[in-house]
């Protein structure tokens, strides 16, 4: 709690937390409820502009607008937590053991990310989208794949780091086991690099998703993301462009939001700059 | 230092090698079969297998790999299932559009990024340094495709002051090359200088910090002369790195960015060799585009002990 | 400067092909014969075409004058190399299996009577030897120059007779062709890939822009002369001054597959329902901006053999169609259909589809997947529904060979269907044909392994000083006779 | 009295940080006048604002620091009426700084020439020849030994001590008229922090500059400055001529800061369990009421006291005196010049060979005897008895392992670096060589020596925190090396370690509690219920430190809770690793009393690591001198301190201000009679230096010096 005030009296962190907080909420709207089906068509009306009926108007397939942006941030948001989820998990599991035990096990993980690492993410996850098929998962799977190396070689220099300190030392020369050691002394030390970098990362995660959906690989149509929302309105930008500013806009927002939030957090969790206003 | 080169690329080939044997194991996961994709529904038994046969595809997977490890190493990268060219050439070409696209792209982001940052360090906590975080952030939030569509429609299409496709090469023509080279550089750019500025932002916080500084203004010297001779040196590591990765992955295909300019780079070739399951191009390609990663980052730790001579290269 | 979806796969008539290799090649080479517009096949490099009363030999008196590209007048020494070199099976050419026997009548004989006339000779009659010569994907087995390989025999260039040749190949970005100046041509009036032909342009540069919103804005900055547009795009370019569209009736077929090998889609009632539900008008006006026809036969409209049979359909029927679902006892299990987001309406199609079955109670989902593994399963045979299109077959009897038989990728399998298509490819007489052809509709109808929604219509945007652009039925673009005012 | 102008002058001087919470007010009303030539040094508690006045001198306060009241004069000239393009011009030109950190205050990615000629082109008008000859002037001056190749190197490429004489040497280039100096040597080793300061005393007495020295430690101010103000939360609580301060502390809180100094103890080094009944505590406290008000800040036995100091005097003449009369002209540099090269140091007299076992002071020590106190060593008795009241003096057969906590039998360690290619041999530095040592039950053994000889490598490898590359350790007779698993974990609860930097062995992300708790983990089950917060008291802090995080503790709270997670398991044997080397004098002297307490308490052993002498003299009962690794002298604290041998050791001690207690209740600075001390003998090892085996050779008393022994 004192956390969050610390966090809320940053001007950078009290936008940021809006604009998630907004995000959010459009999300878990969007899981519960949506003025209409998000994917029901309705080829008599396409390209209607905001009305009573359809409060952000329809797109090219007449289907509702607001309904798919809600729906689209529930999707979004949920493939964003997702994946970030999987690659922290990943990356804390890989860059802790690499980083801590050493030895033949960190060689191992560290050619393998490197090699992983040797390929621009999105190709990676591009590749691995066309192996695994189009879907949710596929984006998911890929994408945490792709990120992963980063938050192993995070946690991995962060935990050598860290276990340079002495109160590491110290819990040794205490007589406590390595894995105790490291639950308890190593890995919460990681934290604070970790949940910056996972806030930016959700941030690229949307990005990556929608540059997927423009290459024609992300989540597949009908079932709407921001980012194919975007990528399907790419050819009625001159005719209607409040088809892909809309998603679009969403998605910048929740950039901006998480960024700020990343940054507002590395702020807090930085003892130096305590005093900062 | 020689001996340090030698090693890093020592280091450097079983990465390597992995990065052969995930390629090849990727691109031989992805479903689809070359030769059906190339006769489309036309094709019938006699012809997908005859394809099949003339492409070496009829061979056991690991036998495959051997085969194409050692055409590999001699430095023959096979021909293109698609078009018949030779992989190298081809790959090679379609990386110096790219490398000259980001290239630009990255110094451009660079130089606007650098002083960026460091002001907004300078100014940290005021009104000027949250509105170039804010610029900065936002100029990251946005889909790269989408600027390139704003930038084309706006340029291409309204403006009309920029070709909207096509490429010229530099060595072709430096003018015109440099006139189809606007537009992906600017788009490109912009989405980097967002994150560089961060960067070069927060390093310079923590170099401002640092008692060299405080001596540097005891000295007398005025704010601009610190900043740009005691505070961008020792803050530019980080952002060297990033900056280092930034052009690796570029380097690896601006994909998006080459598709929307429809630029003949690499990224897209990859891209396309996915789709078109063009085998060898894919392998070559995608072993290119490791090697360039190993190389770049290399190419970054030698600049580092240039820029901070407390690395030592042992 | 027009707009192009992918690289060529290289100048190899009917060797290194695809649909967008055979667009740029026809350009180059010319073979004896070429299809017209109304997909009938004309001499082109013949004279004329001489059929003996039995079926059996086709003698071809070749026209005096014509050039290679590189100089040398046309013989039929030329042809009969040519052709050598085609059957030669280290040549790969495509197209061979059709005429040695394996896949069609064997050509036991291919002599040259004098230097203007050569002579074929078939072990059977063929309706389709003709057309086969004149086949795009055949590369109208074109007439070539011996320079066109080196010493060793390896492929070189292609030094053929067509009115442009190969310019600057940057892959990746552009093929260009230059003007032939010497071009002989015929005299008889442009019709498809036959009559007369005249490069009005120096160059031509087929640009690959696979993107559509990046064709679209190229075109309207004015770097493209002529694109494809989608046709959601129509009203928004004509709209703005300069520029003009065309809408072309091509022969490609727009189908929605039903895997009749499925569980649950083998019941004919479930895949009846299925097309009952469907309003083809509405779906085609959707698809099309209401610029195209619904077709029930996978035969084009623009061929001979479309009658009165072919335009009549299964009809909208949605009462029926529960009915019949009623009665075969359909549970609302899930119907996946297959679609794809290229360019050509596949996903627009599904999308309809899926919103119409719903309207009868069919749970219908879409699966969304790249081309290349949606290709993968339409061979396979492992989908239940999928939105897919067949390139153009200018032979009756081939629309309906092309999803009839017994491998895993065709959906057409009833013995009666597949002695039809038998019979189809070997009568060459039109009416006898055009009963076969009936039959193979009303069986169609009857069987439902696929819903024929319409023959594509393609849109061309233009700038108005473009004249002579003329799409066909074949929809590969012809650029010889265009002309740009200036 | 001043009656030169000065050049800074302060009155009334406050200072504030703006806070969201208002104007927090750090420093009042303070006035201080510096003259030409003089050092005038700033001392006081942590956080009382002396950082702060030296910035706000140079008008480089920190953001949000502003001047709020009073008038920072220089040469007369208001410094707040300048303009901030004005303030460039004098700094650097009139007004020099010299930052605390030497590490961090050079810019690493700049050659010193560039770093030197930077401001010398700002502020003069001097070719770059001029320039560059200047600056290897000032270089030479601050005797780097190559100053053309130093010009081209990088900061990186130097010690902390060489560093700090660069930035001397650049800051002095510009011929400031005023040099702030800000803890200039804290972080430096005795030795090293003795050459910086004489350099630098040595250079503005030349130049004639005007010196602010902002220091923590008393022995600098003592030996080094001519007037002092001692400063508490930001108000001067005393302003005198350093040695009146000294001598006779006026106000109670410059009493308190004196009495914290670490005195040797009034008796011999004994231990407890020894059965001998001298008190541990030797630690004295200035009772409030013990010292009389002396008037006026002058030194009566000295009449020129507050004035500039002779700068090269013999202290011969004083040698004989007893330390607590001793009269400031003591607080000069002594006159040890072999400051870079030991052995060739004309300035060790050479008084004889050294003879079979003897070789202790021959000279009379009433010098360092308190009048009241029997002196176990009697003055000019044999070297042979003179440490017999030390019972574990000699090594012999009383030394039975049974006796022994630990024993470490030429210990070797070393560091790996990383090949430099793949499958090439690894570069091994070894860092620990050969080294031999044993600690008994009970006993304080002092481990010092410069910074870098490897005090902490061998601590960790005592306890094993790091594997040793050659002999072996014994604990309790069981060699460490060969257990593993549960029963090392069993063992290392046994013995414990404090670490050289207790904010760094603190996880910051647990709270006090359980970082104390921690160390019950794998002790028996302790007999209270509340262990830890006993524990907590035991060490003097309140259990409602309990709940707090590291950082929210002061540095000295913090070391004390290092103690605590060491001590809550009552081990057998505690490595202190400086525990006092970062704190002020008053939490320094806290701490000590602690550890003296608690051994006398719980009776533990202690390897005590320290470059703080006096630290060491008066907490330890053996000490041991390190140098690059290797042992270069071992005995008693009271030979060692008395009777240093190894040349290594005696420089050292001359290096290190001692302060000692004047019978008139004031402090003076001890003089380190080396004329009575034994000769250094010629044949003492020095590592890399001739040839010749190492080798330590004991005499009767357990008194230890390392000799080097002809090869065969
Ligand atoms: N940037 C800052 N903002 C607010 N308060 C500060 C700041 N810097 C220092 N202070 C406060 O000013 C006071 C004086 O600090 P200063 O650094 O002058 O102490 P010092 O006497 O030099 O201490 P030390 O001996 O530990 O160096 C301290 O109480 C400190 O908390
Ligand atoms: N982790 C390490 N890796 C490599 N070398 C090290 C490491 N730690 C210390 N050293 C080297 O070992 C030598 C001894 O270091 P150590 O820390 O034991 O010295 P010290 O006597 O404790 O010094 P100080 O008084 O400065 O604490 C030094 O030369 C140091 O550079
Ligand atoms: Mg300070
Ligand atoms: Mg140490």
């Amino acid at each position: 709690m004192t956390f969050l005030s610390d966090l809320s009296r940053r001007l950078n962190g009290r936008i940021g937390l809006t604009l998630c907080g907004l995000v959010l909420l459009a999300a878990l709207t969007g899981l519960l409820w949506t003025p209409y089906d998000p994917v029901k068509t309705d080829f008599m009306a396409r390209f209607a502009g905001a009305s009573a009926e359809h409060l952000l108007g329809t797109d090219m397939y007449g289907r509702d607008l607001l309904s798919r942006v809600l729906s689209g941030a529930s999707v979004s948001i949920l493939i964003c937590f997702l994946t970030v989820a999987l690659a922290v998990t990943g990356g804390v599991v890989l860059g802790a053991l690499s980083g801590f035990v050493g030895g033949w096990l960190d060689r191992l993980v560290m050619m393998f990310t490197e090699a992983l690492m040797a390929f621009p993410g999105l190709l990676l996850a591009l590749s691995l989208m066309v192996i695994l098929g189009p879907s949710e998962f596929g984006v998911i799977l890929a994408l945490a794949l792709a990120y992963l190396p980063s938050v192993t070689r995070l946690v991995r220099g962060t935990v050598l780091s860290v276990r340079e300190k002495e109160y590491v030392e110290a819990s040794v020369a205490l007589g406590n086991g390595w894995l105790y050691t490291l639950a308890r002394h190593v890995l919460p030390n990681c934290v604070a690099p970790l949940i910056v970098l996972a806030t930016t990362m959700l941030g690229w995660v949307l990005l990556a998703e929608s540059a997927l959906s423009f290459l024609g690989l992300g989540v597949p149509p009908p079932a709407p993301t921001w980012g194919n929302m975007l990528a399907e309105a790419r050819g009625d930008l001159t005719r209607e462009p409040w088809l892909g500013i809309l998603p679009g806009l969403c998605i910048s927002v929740t950039l901006v939001g998480v960024n700020l939030l990343g940054d507002a957090l590395r702020d807090a969790l930085d003892p130096r700059n305590d005093r900062a206003a | 230092m020689w001996l340090y080169v030698l090693k890093r690329i020592l280091m450097g080939l079983p990465t390597l090698f992995l990065v052969a044997v995930i390629v090849f194991a990727l691109v031989r996961l992805i479903p689809g079969d070359p030769a059906q994709l190339m006769l489309g529904d036309l094709a019938d038994e006699q012809s997908l297998a005859a394809m099949r046969a003339r492409l070496g595809l009829d061979q056991p997977i690991p036998l495959q790999f051997l085969i194409w490890l050692g055409d590999i190493l001699r430095g023959e990268f096979g021909h293109s299932i698609r078009t018949g060219e030779a992989v190298l050439p081809t790959i090679m070409g379609r990386f110096s559009v790219t490398a000259s696209v980001v290239v630009f792209a990255v110094l451009a982001a660079m130089l606007v990024a650098a002083p960026a940052g460091l002001i907004a360090a300078r100014f940290q906590n005021r009104r000027l340094d949250f509105g170039i975080i804010l610029t900065a952030i936002i100029s990251l939030s946005m889909p790269s495709f989408w600027v390139g569509l704003m930038l084309l429609l706006l340029f291409g299409v309204t403006l009309g002051w920029l070709p909207t496709i096509g490429y010229v090469g530099l060595d072709e023509d430096l003018g015109r090359g440099l006139l189809y080279l606007i537009m992906p550089v600017v788009a490109l750019a912009l989405t980097e200088i967002g994150v560089l500025t961060r960067m070069m932002r927060s390093s310079a916080l923590e170099v401002l910090r640092l008692e060299y500084v405080t001596h540097a203004r005891a000295k007398g010297l005025s704010e601009g002369a610190v900043l740009t001779r005691h505070v961008f040196r020792n803050a530019a590591g980080p952002s060297l790195t990033l900056l280092g990765l930034i052009l690796a992955s570029l380097l690896g295909g601006a994909t998006v960015t080459e598709t929307v300019f429809s630029l003949p780079g690499i990224g897209k070739l990859i891209v396309d060799s996915i789709y078109a399951r063009d085998y060898p191009v894919l392998q070559g390609a995608l072993l290119l585009v490791a090697s360039v990663y190993v190389i770049v980052n290399l190419v970054v730790d030698l600049l580092y002990t240039v820029l901070d001579p407390r690395v030592r290269l042992s | 400067n027009v707009a192009f979806v992918q690289d060529i796969r290289g100048t190899q008539p009917g060797v290194d092909r695809d649909g967008q290799t055979d667009t740029v090649q026809m350009h180059v080479v010319e073979g004896l014969v070429a299809y017209a517009t109304d997909f009938s096949v004309k001499p082109m490099l013949a004279e004329s075409i001489e059929e003996s009363e039995d079926g059996l030999t086709y003698t071809f008196p070749l026209r005096h004058g014509v050039t290679f590209h590189n100089g040398a007048e046309m013989t039929a020494e030329e042809v009969k190399w040519s052709w050598d070199r085609y059957m030669d099976p280290a040549t790969n050419w495509r197209c061979r299996s059709y005429f040695s026997g394996e896949d069609g009548p064997e050509v036991t004989a291919m002599e040259v009577v004098d230097p203007y006339t050569v002579r074929f000779t078939l072990a059977s009659p063929s309706a389709t030897f003709l057309g086969n010569l004149a086949r795009f994907d055949c590369g109208s087995t074109a007439v070539l120059h011996p320079d066109s390989v080196d010493a060793e025999g390896n492929w070189v260039a292609p030094v053929g007779t067509g009115p442009f040749t190969f310019g600057d190949i940057r892959p990746g970005q552009y093929v260009e062709l230059l003007k032939f100046p010497d071009y002989v041509s015929r005299t008889d009036e442009p019709d498809g890939y036959a009559g007369a032909k005249e490069a009005l342009v120096d160059r031509v540069r087929f640009n690959i822009l696979p993107e559509a919103a990046v064709k679209k804005t190229a075109f309207l900055a004015g770097d493209l002369d002529i694109s494809t547009i989608d046709p959601s795009d129509i009203d928004e370019i004509e709209a703005a001054p300069g520029n003009v569209v065309q809408t072309v009736q091509t022969a490609v077929w727009d189908a929605i597959l039903i895997n009749t090998r499925d569980p649950l889609l083998s019941d004919k009632r479930i895949r009846k329902a299925i097309a009952l539900s469907i309003d083809p008008e509405q779906m085609v006006a959707v698809v099309t901006e209401g610029k195209g026809s619904p077709n029930p036969s996978p035969v084009p409209p623009m061929s001979a053999f479309y009658g009165e049979t072919e335009a009549k359909g299964i009809g909208y029927d949605p009462e029926q169609a529960k009915a019949l679902l009623e009665e075969a006892g359909y549970d609302g299990a899930p119907i996946t259909i297959l679609t794809n987001r290229r360019a050509g309406g596949y996903f627009e199609r599904a999308l309809v589809a899926q919103a119409m079955m719903a309207e009868v109670g069919l749970n219908a989902q879409l699966e969304t997947m790249e081309w290349g593994t949606q290709l993968d399963k339409y061979v396979t045979g492992d989908y239940q529904m999928q939105s897919f299109a067949y390139s153009t077959r200018l032979d009756p009897a081939l629309s309906f060979e092309m999803i009839t038989g017994d491998h895993p990728r065709k959906v057409f399998r009833t013995p009666e269907a597949m002695e039809l298509v038998e019979q189809a490819m070997t009568v060459s007489e039109p009416a006898k044909r055009q009963a076969i052809i009936d039959q193979l509709h009303e069986a169609f109808l009857e069987e439902v392994p696929a819903i024929s929604v319409n023959h594509r219509v393609m849109f061309y945007a233009m700038k108005d000083h473009v004249s002579g652009f003329r799409g066909w039925g074949a929809a590969k673009e012809i650029y010889w006779n265009v002309g740009l005012a200036e | 009295m001043q009656h030169t102008p000065s050049v800074l002058s302060l009155s009334g001087v406050e200072i504030g940080f703006r806070t969201p919470r208002g104007l927090t007010p750090v420093v009042h009303g303070v006035s201080l006048e510096v003259a030409p030539g003089e050092i005038h040094a700033v001392v006081g508690e942590s956080g009382s604002g002396k950082t702060m006045l030296a910035r706000a001198a140079i008008g480089l306060l920190p953001p949000g620091g502003e001047v709020t009241a009073g008038t920072i004069a220089f040469d007369g000239r208001d410094l707040a009426a300048e303009s901030e393009a004005a303030m460039r011009r004098i700094r650097g030109a009139q007004i020099g700084m010299i930052f605390q950190e030497p590490l961090v205050s050079l810019n690493p990615s700049m050659k010193i020439g560039a770093q030197m000629a930077e401001a010398a082109r700002l502020h003069t008008k001097l070719s770059r020849r001029e320039i560059r000859a200047r600056a290897l002037e000032m270089l030479h001056a601050v005797k780097i030994a190559d100053p053309e190749r130093c010009l081209e190197c990088y900061p990186h490429e130097f010690s902390g001590g060489m560093r700090q004489r660069i930035m001397i040497a650049s800051v002095m280039l510009l011929r400031p008229r005023l040099l702030l100096a800000d803890e200039p040597t804290t972080a430096l080793d005795a030795v090293v922090q003795r050459e910086v300061l004489d350099i630098m005393t040595e250079m503005t007495r030349s130049l004639g500059v005007a010196v602010v020295l902002v220091t923590h430690d008393l022995g600098v101010v003592a030996r080094y400055a001519q007037r002092m103000t001692v400063m508490e939360r930001g108000h001067v609580v005393e302003s005198g001529p350093t040695r009146s301060v000294l001598a006779a502390p006026r106000e109670a809180y410059t009493r308190r800061l004196l009495g914290s100094l670490p005195v040797a103890p009034e008796g011999a080094h004994t231990l407890p369990q020894a059965g001998n009944d001298s008190p541990t505590g030797a630690h004295t406290l200035l009772p409030e009421g013990n010292v009389s008000p002396t008037g006026p800040h002058t030194l009566s036995a000295s009449p020129e006291a507050s004035h500039a100091l002779p700068h090269a005097q013999t202290p011969s003449a004083e040698g004989q005196a007893p330390r607590g009369a001793q009269a400031s002209g003591a607080a000069q540099p002594a006159p040890f010049a072999g400051r870079d090269t030991p052995e060739g140091a004309p300035g060790w007299p050479v008084a004889g060979r050294r003879g079979g076992a003897d070789g202790l002071a021959e000279g009379p020590q009433a010098s360092l005897a308190e009048p009241d106190v029997p002196r176990t060593v009697a003055p000019g008795s044999p070297a042979g008895g003179a440490l017999a009241a030390s019972p574990h003096g000699a090594r012999g057969a009383a030394d039975g392992p049974a006796t022994e906590l630990l024993r470490a039998e030429a210990v070797e360690v070393s560091y790996e670096a990383a090949a430099p290619l793949p499958f090439m041999a690894r570069r091994v530095n070894r860092v620990v060589h050969g080294v031999s040592l044993s600690i008994r039950p009970g006993e304080m053994l002092g481990l010092v020596g410069e910074s870098g000889s490897g005090k902490s490598t061998l601590g960790r490898a005592l306890i094993r925190l790091k594997e040793v590359s050659g002999g072996r350790v014994l604990y309790r007779g069981q060699e460490l090396s060969g257990v593993s698993g549960e029963a090392l974990r069993r063992l290392r609860a046994r013995m414990q370690i404090i670490f050289q930097d207790p904010y760094s062995s603190l996880n910051p992300r647990m709270r006090v509690g359980a970082i104390v708790a921690e160390g019950l983990r794998h002790a028996p089950p302790p007999d209270s219920a509340h262990p830890v917060e006993e524990m907590l008291e035991a060490v003097g802090l309140s259990a409602a430190y309990a709940a707090r995080f590291p950082h929210e503790m002061s540095g000295g709270q913090r070391q004390r809770v290092a103690i605590a997670r060491a001590l809550i398991s009552r081990p057998e044997l505690v490595v202190a690793d400086e525990p006092v080397s970062a704190l002020d004098v008053t939490v320094q002297a806290q701490i000590l009393d602690l550890l003296r307490e608690l051994r006398g308490r719980m009776g533990f052993a202690c390897l005590f690591i320290s470059h703080d002498l006096a630290v060491v003299e008066s907490l330890c009962d053996r000490v041991m001198v390190l140098y690059r690794g290797r042992v270069m002298e071992e005995g008693t604290a009271r030979q060692l301190f008395e009777a240093p041998r190894h040349p290594y050791t005696r420089r050292l001690l001359a290096a290190a201000p001692f302060l000692e207690p004047t019978p008139a209740g004031g402090y003076a600075l001890r003089v380190l009679d080396e004329a009575r001390y034994p000769a250094p003998d010629p044949a003492c090892y020095w590592p890399g230096e001739g040839e010749g085996r190492y080798e330590l050779a004991a005499d009767a008393t357990a008194h230890a010096v390392a000799y080097r022994r002809r090869a065969g």
